[in-house]
């Protein structure tokens, strides 16, 4: 619902945003929630990637 | 030490929960579908805006089951949630006969996806409990299911509201993933 | 200039809420990140402490 | 031990570094100020829509100085970085005197702050290079700054581009900070 313009003019998506950042902010599945926030976002290629890295970089390694 | 470790390696590795994904259009009866499952009944719900999340318990399996939801606007998100899921249970209203089309481009998008190559598929014909839905078959054929390839998948008929029908397809779903392990 | 919707319609802001999120998601200054998000995304009152709360839970203590 | 334990603890605690904002209007030179304290050179810059922070150090203090974007719609924002500031530098573009009334606002809203009551105001005049700027006491009374309560503060014109005036408002802000202390 962005027709190409850098803007999030649609409430539900604007719901949805704040719902799934609130959840990544209190920790929970942050990966898969730091995955959405960059989509909705639209952030550039480069910083979704710099952003996983640093989500993998968090998780415990042996739980993996 | 090697039975503490592996005991410890057991809890950790042996019964990982199994990731579920509960997709399908706005208004097919995904939530109800969920809370059906885990606490065995029908509750109040609104049109979801993000997501649910809980662990279901079956047959000594735990499921953590993401419930998305499927407004338009927020469908193009649901390709983040992808990654080590280990079935979808694909929610159709079967009498919503206007938007099958719609559903079956979703579904088809989905399956398209890297992530989900290897996930079991089971489609869920709800709402059979209303006089205009169409038959499993039918929603098999317009959702073009018979011509998967390289996909394990089954429709069932249920109702999430009457609690029909879930059963079976859970037993299949659990058996599917038993044999695939 | 959300004229009392909920929506984010200006490009000024929706870059903003980029940038500061990815401040955020690096980990920097988020204390102040978070106070930044949910003010942008205007989180409800009760939401915005506990976001709060959990933020000073983060910090090190004997570093403050 | 002791000795080990209270140099750890001067370095934790002795040296704090200041935190310091850099509020204005957009274009008022926020952002060319920033760096032509930091590396002392005039850099190319670009409305910030976000905010650039650098730690600067000045006659043996250490300063972490955030310069936040102006522009209209974000300048609400600017509260959420209020917490803990020692000092802000605002700076006024001495030459646009058609919103001089809007900078008077936005400074007065800032200072009503509760969070700043304690934060030290050095206004900078700024782009007194330009032919049209007003002097520095058209700049003060403009904003009200002679009517400010509470408030230990100061006004210094500056041309950010040509590098004056910057050293003796710095001068005074270390004076100030270090007197306070
Ligand atoms: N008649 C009938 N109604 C059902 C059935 N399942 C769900 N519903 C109703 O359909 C409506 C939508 O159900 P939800 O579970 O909220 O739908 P959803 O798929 O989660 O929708 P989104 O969250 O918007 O994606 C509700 O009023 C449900 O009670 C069913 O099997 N039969
Ligand atoms: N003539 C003159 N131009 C200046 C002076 N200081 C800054 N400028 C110019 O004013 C323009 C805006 O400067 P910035 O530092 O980007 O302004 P800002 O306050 O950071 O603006 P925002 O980031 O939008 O809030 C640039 O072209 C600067 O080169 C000055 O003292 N004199
Ligand atoms: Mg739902
Ligand atoms: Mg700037």
């Amino acid at each position: 619902g962005l027709s190409g313009t850098d803007a999030l003019s649609e409430p539900t998506e604007f719901e949805y945003l704040r719902k799934v950042l609130f959840e990544y902010m209190m920790g929970r599945e942050t990966k898969t929630m730091a995955k959405v926030l960059t989509s909705v976002l639209k952030f550039p290629p480069d910083q979704v990637q710099t952003v996983l890295d640093k989500e993998e970089s968090k998780q415990i390694p042996w739980l993996r | 030490m090697g039975g503490f470790f592996s005991s410890l390696f057991n809890g950790l590795f042996g019964s990982r929960e199994m990731r579920i994904l509960i997709l399908g259009l706005d208004g097919a009866g995904k939530t109800t579908i969920l809370y059906r499952l885990q606490v065995g009944e029908v509750v109040t719900t609104i049109p979801t805006i993000g997501f649910n999340v809980e662990t279901v318990s079956y047959k000594n399996l735990k499921f953590q089951v993401w419930d998305l939801g499927g407004q338009t606007s927020i469908r193009p998100y649901w390709r983040c949630y992808y990654s080590n899921t280990d079935a979808v249970i694909y929610v159709v209203d079967s009498s919503d006969r206007d938007r099958m089309g719609i559903s079956k481009s979703e579904l088809v998008a989905m399956l398209e996806e890297e992530e989900l190559k290897k996930a079991i598929l089971v489609v869920f014909a709800n709402k059979q409990d209303m006089e205009q839905a169409m038959t499993p078959t039918e929603v098999a054929n317009a959702l073009g299911l018979p011509c998967l390839k390289d996909r394990k998948w089954q429709i069932f008929k249920t109702s999430a509201t009457k609690g029909t029908g879930l059963d079976d397809a859970m037993e299949w779903l659990v058996e599917s993933l038993k044999s695939r392990q």
